[in-house]
């Protein structure tokens, strides 16, 4: 069979489901322009209407691969011609500019592993949920680019300016307000992920990177930068990615609090007893992640995983834990503790620290799974309003 | 070599002055103090005429929840009570009038953006604002008076104060 | 347009490359199962009938896309069924056994990020020669799976046993003795690259492992492990990759020695007078990348380049050397010092070291290009009988 | 915990020992020693037949480079001249006799793995080692000559002596 390719350009042969009796007596497909998966892999990304989720529980490692790269969008994916693409930076700077995607690539790069996250990924409250269904909206690449700060030494940037509003040219100009000090810290504005251009579902030709920010603020299809001295309090930073705490609204929450889950043994996945090496993932905002923790028994005991090297900033980090497992139900669970001594809290924490109006924004509670006498794995629901 | 930072031009001579025409093309946002809003103003029962014909579709009629209907977009309309409300509109929740204007300008119809003119916006902008309470029947919408409008939830919003470390907030 | 996906099984729109005029007017494409690439991006690999060669030219940074990484076949890639899979270990060992990929995985899992590379990556001899045409047979991935020493814990290898036997299921059956020391040293079995289940054309389900060393050996569809106390002298080590180096053949040289080379500028790209950052990767297969020197000038002066961090070990390393070009003709050239302090040498050097009759594998020369005043980039090609 | 090596079990007991039935279904290779042979002999005039009916379309007629002609495969025939040599063959190049038999019953004929017999294999065996001038009319290639035949190339295979470090080799 032939099968166009990812590229969406090149015929290539496929193999299909039906192997032959002995593959060592049939020749293959012969090397082609673009690969594609085995046709005995089936994971895929989880799609609504404005959104769709990473395979979590497929993941073997940090680096999401780009095609299964989780997606937020407002209005689509917009198509946008390389060629003419043009980013605009002006407001309180000495000499406002305009840069061509060319432009952007000759500047001194830096490539950065970092995770995006949603800020709304939380789901709960049935028992058969997946790691992607409950927090699927989180992936990492590799991002390349230019720091945003090697940009601002072109056009001079006020040093009254405070605030920056980063626009989309989506269909939705898609725009948030981001505090200076950022663009100065390690925001960077990136037009490659994973070796290669960013794909159009994650910004294709150029996004804003805002390392362990929430990913809102990471604006897709980046098109203009406006300096000034004030937020502008646009409609995805007051009607949105804003929160209950107690009887206020908590607005411009950018850091994406520490966080972990079990990925396996995960639901549907089925154990039996014996070793069992857990494996998850945990990544902070903030930094490093500095410790998980694995609790086998409903969270009495705590013990230390071990994380893989290399350990990034801002990055998903894999962690794994090996457990002997009697048979017995019992509960497990993951706790991640990052460089500046946060400790991931339960649901329970998160609610009595910002009370019963609590909004579904920035929830990263500890997810505990339930393992069965009969090796069945099922999600440890919470009670949570807004589902 | 100038591989170090220190090392590096003042400027590396990439990319080009943007002009006055290459900024207005582009700038199209609005600020809680009224910067770059156009001239112009709102009418009300003009824009509940609009909505009607526009919006409604998709955001139900007068903009507002109907029990029982799913509806594929967000309600935008309720009264101004942030504590008991149920879901968030313009008048229990955004804290800034100006948001209406940039966003409805920016963004919508969702099928048809960029479609509006700026007269439209200005009249869909003070209809919602009056359905929600906020204003008036009569309160006159401009670039002057919009960013005077006081919203019933703007109190409420504070900004972040987790710190990180060993604190859950 | 409706495009099937890489997974060869979703059916999703694909963008085109004729843009609407104004991209924030028109609503795009919504989430999907799986992303796609740009229609404006054409990065592709070079296929032959036996091997396929990485875009590297095209690479912003070290983790190959899945569906660019090199290929080298000798049967086509095999079809095979993930769930009659079976690794067989046998020989010298206490107990012989057969691994199913579920057993495999369920083994203390390690994730390694580094570079295969074929020994017969070199061509040369023209000047109008991409990076992908002089030396794309080298790609870089996440690999995911067991330590190959994890799974002889299991089976208890006689301590006499010096070599073993890595065989494939492919139509070859290919097959290539390896010393047991690399075994216990670093040798992985995996079953996972770059986060996913390892792509067909790279082995899947499962591959032998053995970082920095010769393409080949990396033996891939792995279904038997023997060991023995004596290499088997397949043809893969006999007829192939051997080669001639004074008056003498030389065998089993399974190191990579170290090596870089310039992507950008490099042909057919043009460049402008003025700043420009140099940029390429640089690599060893006996351990980190200790430095990376740029030369402007023909090879006069020799200047440190940047490496990215992280730097990690038998990995593809990406460098960048900020120069600039005052518009007069000249050659850019890149040497790579890896951590054993080894300087990689010009084809000259090695031609010295290993005689007139010097044969085809394991050649890393220093790559030079030649800027021309238009700037425009030429590969100065070396005299090379076979090319 | 068990997460520090020392930790870990003997064995964690997944997998299963492989049965005799197993190994033998895969165990198809054959070593310089000859390990791995099976029982029979080949015959060089029937090896001549069967390469001129299922090898001599891809490797060309007897095996050998035809100038001005271009194969699918590599020529496989020449003489035993090491340092004359024009292109790699059995019989100026392969050090080991052995890997002939192995090669070819676990990859030829490129468009038929697999499908030779042991007979046929040996004959092939045989012929090609005459034809390179590496065995005489009339000698025996079974499991106890054929690791014997000393390959005239072999004396020129060395193990890699490089080392790293500041030296190019
Ligand atoms: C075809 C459907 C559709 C039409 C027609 C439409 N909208 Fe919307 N509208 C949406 C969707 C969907 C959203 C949510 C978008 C998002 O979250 O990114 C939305 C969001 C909004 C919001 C923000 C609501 C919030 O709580 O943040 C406002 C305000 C709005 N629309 C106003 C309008 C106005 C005014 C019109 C007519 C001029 C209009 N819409 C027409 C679908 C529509
Ligand atoms: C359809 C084409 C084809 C046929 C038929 C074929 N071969 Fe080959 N043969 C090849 C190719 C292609 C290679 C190189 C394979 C590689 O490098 O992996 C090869 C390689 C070989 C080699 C190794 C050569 C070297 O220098 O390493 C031997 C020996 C060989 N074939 C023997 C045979 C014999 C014996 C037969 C018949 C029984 C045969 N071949 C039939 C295509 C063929
Ligand atoms: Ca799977
Ligand atoms: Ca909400
Ligand atoms: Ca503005
Ligand atoms: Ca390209
Ligand atoms: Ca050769
Ligand atoms: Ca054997
Ligand atoms: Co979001
Ligand atoms: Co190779």
């Amino acid at each position: 069979a032939l099968v166009q390719t990812s590229v969406g350009k090149v015929l290539q042969p496929i193999q299909t489901a039906t192997p032959p009796e002995d593959p060592t007596k049939t020749v293959g497909p012969l090397p082609s322009k673009v690969g594609t998966r085995s046709p005995f892999e089936n994971s895929v990304r989880k799609p609504s209407d404005i959104s769709s989720r990473t395979p979590l529980q497929d993941m073997y490692s940090t680096i999401t691969p780009a095609d299964l790269h989780f997606e937020r969008h407002h209005a689509g994916i917009p198509t946008i011609d390389p060629n003419k693409y043009e980013l605009l930076i002006h407001g309180m700077v000495k000499r406002p500019m305009k840069f061509s995607l060319h432009d952007l690539k000759r500047f001194p790069a830096v490539t950065r592993t970092c995770f995006i996250e949603c800020a709304g990924n939380f789901r709960t409250g049935k028992e058969d949920m997946t790691p992607q269904e409950i927090l699927g909206l989180t992936s990492q690449s590799e991002w390349t680019g230019v720091m945003l700060s090697t940009l601002l030494r072109e056009v001079g940037v006020d040093p009254k300016s405070t605030w920056f509003l980063a626009e989309g040219s989506d269909a939705a100009i898609l725009t948030r307000s981001i505090p200076v000090s950022k663009a100065f810290d390690d925001a960077m504005i990136v037009y490659a992920q994973n070796g290669e251009a960013i794909r159009p579902a994650q910004g294709y030709p150029v996004r804003l990177l805002l390392p362990g920010w929430e990913g809102n603020t990471n604006v897709k299809w980046l098109r203009r930068l406006e300096f000034g001295d004030q937020p502008w309090m646009t409609r995805e930073e007051t009607s949105k990615y804003t929160y209950q705490v107690g009887e206020k609204v908590r607005q411009f929450s950018f850091e994406m609090d520490a966080r972990s889950i079990i990925i396996y043994p995960s639901y549907p996945g089925k154990v039996e007893p014996g070793y069992i090496e857990i494996r998850g993932i945990a990544w902070s905002g903030r930094g490093k992640v500095n410790k998980v923790e694995v609790s086998t028994d409903g969270g009495k005991n705590w013990e230390i995983a071990n994380l893989q090297e290399p350990v990034l900033s801002k990055a998903h980090t894999y962690f794994r834990y090996l457990w002997h497992w009697d048979g017995r139900q019992t509960e497990i669970l993951s706790r991640v503790t990052d460089e500046t001594g946060y400790i991931q809290p339960t649901l329970q924490q998160l609610k009595d620290a910002r009370g019963p109006e609590m909004g579904g924004y920035h929830l990263n509670p500890i997810t505990a799974w339930t393992v069965k006498r009969d090796g069945s794995v099922w999600l440890k629901p919470e009670e949570f309003k807004k589902l | 070599g100038h591989n170090s930072q220190k090392d590096w031009p003042d400027s590396f001579g990439y990319g080009k002055t943007a002009s006055k025409a290459d900024i207005i093309a582009k700038d199209i946002d609005v600020r809680p103090d009224g910067v770059g809003l156009p001239k112009g103003a709102g009418r009300i029962d003009t824009g509940a005429l609009i909505f009607a014909e526009k919006c409604a579709m998709c955001h139900g009629v007068g903009g507002k929840l109907v029990k029982g209907q799913k509806l594929p977009a967000p309600a935008l309309v309720s009264d101004t009570n942030f504590v008991k409300r149920k879901g968030n509109t313009v008048g229990n929740y955004w804290p800034y009038a100006t948001t209406l204007f940039d966003y409805v300008r920016r963004s919508m119809p969702y099928n048809a953006p960029g479609s509006l003119t700026n007269q439209e916006v200005y009249d869909i902008t003070a209809y919602l604002l009056y359905a929600n309470g906020v204003i008036k029947k009569g309160a006159t919408i401009n670039a002057q008076t919009l960013p005077k409008v006081v919203m019933p939830a703007r109190k409420y919003f504070v900004n972040d104060d987790r710190r990180g470390g060993n604190e859950v907030r």
